[in-house]
């Protein structure tokens, strides 16, 4: 499997359940060592080029990375600190922009699932990132809110971004240059 | 040859020393080739299936 | 160097070549172990001090020497694993435990059996059998973190940190054991200390040390061809072998 | 910037941790507890005589010092582990020591400072002269933040294993055994009225040495085990 992504393209990966989608993300990501092959950015390899890779990568996983104990605000900030180069949007745009403005101050923890990703996915706001990498952004979202992601990736990969993102939905990224590639569980 | 078994009175401890190490060392002897025994046969049933 | 390493490093070159070498290694040390048994247990003669007692040297110091050697061993496997992600440092390495654990044992042992008729106890805590303790803890350490992990490669890098967090302490461990040693100790009990090393007890030592290092060198290269033909059971080169019977 | 950002995100991550530590207090008051129990076993396993709890006094107070803060480190990473926040962390171009550095030291202060504010009481309960509480309070003072750095090592490398907390001790333990005999020596040798400067500086040049090293080891750790899914 070999595959490339250039700036302003979306490219989705399909595939049945435990056909490696996940672990294939997080390969990308550098967080697990590909056993064979090399991931490479700005023709580089991610292991020799971490800094200049990560600070324009955002992730959002199956793991939110959202601590229950802290308020949707306070985590939007830790994400603040960690990213690169911070955007100038504030916390309290990102999550407004997420439909989820007025429980900024409550505690993820009494947040539901639907809630909880849309904080994650405030994180890609939050931070100049060029190459997003989602992992099934739309579960667990209603309808309203998937439209509020599609618009936000449609925006993104106009402006020149890359996404990289798992789905099983079917959904029409607003005629960007969108590439499917299906995993078989070989 | 009784009085190099007796070892001037510490024969226990002489010959208990190295007879725990022919012990442990033989042990490790057969664990590996244990090991080596177990990996082929397990090579050997995977191509047979394979065929 | 670099093609020399990927070609040694190559599983199915160092399998074979393994093959080939280990049945001499075996033939050696068993011969070293025989002429050093002979020497140290009948041509030796008598300590005027210990007795025939102290002729457990000839097991106890090398297996000790050989339980830092087997460790430090390691710690290189593990840092040439995570400089250049050599994968036979992992199955050599992971081969290399179970013996340094048995050898620690050994040392641990023979060295409490030796002290009984000395001192009167199975186990003193002197400097260096303690420090000998602590280490086969660390051996049991780095075994039960690669029990732990599933995953075998994420087992083996972590190990390899451990191994060269271990070796970092091994000094400072040694050094304050003595130095606690020295602090608490009685006056009366000497330390495990050999008798004075007239050359009729030195060769035999010697030679029993080299013969636990082929030991050690030949059930290291056995013990990582059983790992290397589980690893590589799916790969074609272990298919043809067990096609041409060769297994 | 570039100098002013790497302060912001060691200050970031630890009135974080610190955040996170009072609204769930329980994870490092457990340990505390524990440290206050165990210690107390030992007059009524080995007699309530005075002398003789004075004398095994600095062992048992450090020896439990030791355990709980083997209990309390497997906290440190596991939690963010399990909901994905390290592996914000490991992907964030930030450097990983300062938020290892910030992390650890948070850690640090909710779990070893609280022994030292302890160390009264359990002098008081064994019988410790005030010498020797003195003494107690600069060992646990130099040696808390070597067991949080050597544990955090431990915490790092067992953070994907499901119940790793007895792991971790296997694997720390062996690494404490000089911080345990240079601190137990100090106590003692200021009981006995000797010097000890040459000791506590012994138990200085392990901190030095753990707060310059463990990071990298933490780090190496993390970045190979922070991966797994």
């Amino acid at each position: 499997m070999s595959f490339e992504l250039k700036s302003g393209e979306l490219l989705q990966i399909d595939g049945a359940n435990g056909s490696g989608k996940t672990t294939l993300l997080r390969t990308v990501c550098g967080l697990v060592p590909a056993d064979e092959g090399n991931v490479y950015w700005c023709n580089r390899p991610i292991q020799q080029n971490r800094q200049g890779y990560f600070s324009q990568l955002a992730f959002v996983g199956h793991k939110h990375g959202i601590k229950d104990e802290l308020t949707a605000a306070e985590n939007l900030e830790i994400d603040q600190i960690l990213a690169a180069n911070p955007s100038s949007v504030s916390v309290r745009e990102a999550l407004g922009r997420l439909g989820i403005g007025e429980c900024r101050h409550q505690l993820c923890r009494e947040l539901s699932a639907g809630q909880r990703q849309r904080v994650a996915l405030a994180r890609l706001l939050v931070s100049i990132a060029h190459f997003w990498v989602l992992d099934e952004p739309l579960t667990a979202l209603d309808q309203e809110a998937q439209r509020t992601v599609c618009d936000l990736v449609g925006q993104h990969i106009a402006a020149g971004g890359m996404v990289l993102l798992t789905s099983h939905q079917k959904l029409d990224w607003s005629g960007q240059a969108h590439r499917i590639i299906k995993l078989g569980n070989a | 040859m009784t009085e190099f078994l007796y070892m001037g009175g510490y024969g226990g401890y002489v010959w208990s020393a190295y007879g725990l190490c022919l012990l442990v060392l033989l042990a490790n002897v057969i664990a590996a080739r244990l090991r080596n025994h177990n990996a082929r046969r397990e090579v050997k049933k995977y191509t047979g299936r394979e065929q | 160097m670099w093609t020399w390493a990927h070609k040694f490093g190559s599983p199915g070159y160092f399998y074979a070549l393994a093959g080939k070498v280990n049945p001499w290694l075996t033939a050696l040390y068993i011969a070293l172990f025989a002429t050093g048994l002979y020497l140290g247990l009948v041509v030796a003669p008598t300590d005027y001090q210990q007795g025939d007692s102290y002729r457990i040297i000839f097991v106890h110091v090398p297996s000790a020497w050989m339980s830092m050697f087997v460790y430090v061993v390691m710690a290189v496997f593990a840092a040439i694993g995570l400089i250049w992600r050599l994968k036979l440092t992992a199955v050599l390495a992971k081969a290399s435990a179970p013996l340094g654990a048995s050898f620690t044992f050994l040392a641990l042992a023979t060295g409490s059996i030796w002290g009984k008729p000395m001192w009167g106890t199975w186990w003193v805590w002197d400097a260096r059998l303690t420090s000998e303790l602590i280490l086969l803890f660390l051996y049991l350490g780095f075994m039960a973190l690669q029990a732990a992990m599933p995953d075998r490669q994420t087992a083996w890098r972590a190990g390899a940190i451990l191994l060269l967090v271990g070796v970092v302490n091994i000094p400072i461990i040694h050094f304050s054991v003595d130095w606690w040693y020295t602090l608490h100790q009685p006056a009366t009990i000497t330390k495990l200390g050999a008798p004075s090393i007239h050359p009729s007890m030195l060769v035999p030592l010697l030679i029993m040390a080299v013969a636990f290092k082929v030991f050690y060198l030949s059930l290291l290269l056995s013990r990582a061809r059983a790992e290397i033909l589980h690893r590589e059971r799916r790969t074609r080169w272990v298919q043809e072998l067990a096609r041409s019977g060769q297994l | 910037m570039r100098k002013q950002q790497t302060f912001s995100i060691f200050t970031g991550i630890l009135r974080r941790d610190l955040k996170l530590a009072v609204r769930a207090p329980s994870q490092w008051i457990n340990p505390l507890l524990f440290f206050l129990i165990a210690v107390s076993l030992f007059p009524l396993g080995v007699g309530p005589e005075q002398n003789m709890l004075r004398e095994i006094a600095p062992g048992v107070i450090w020896v439990a010092a030791l355990l709980a803060a083997m209990l309390a480190q497997d906290s440190l990473f596991r939690a963010d582990f399990e909901d994905g926040s390290l592996e914000q962390m490991l992907i964030s171009s930030r450097p990983m020591s300062m938020i290892i550095m910030a992390k650890v030291l948070a850690h640090w202060l909710v779990t070893g400072l609280p022994l030292i504010v302890l160390s009264p009481v359990l002098s008081i309960l064994m019988g410790l002269s005030l010498v020797g509480w003195w003494a107690l309070l600069l060992t646990l003072l130099l040696g808390t933040p070597i067991l949080s750095l050597l544990g955090a090592v431990g915490a790092a490398l067992v953070v994907s294993v499901k119940r790793g907390g007895v792991l971790l001790s296997l694997l720390v333990l062996p690494l404490c055994i000089p911080v345990l005999i240079f601190a137990t020596a100090v106590v003692q040798t200021a009981g006995v009225g000797l010097a000890i400067e040459g000791q506590v500086s012994l138990l200085g040049a392990l901190l030095a040495l753990s707060v310059t090293l463990s990071p990298i080891a933490i780090a190496g750790a993390l970045r190979v085990t922070g991966g797994a899914a």
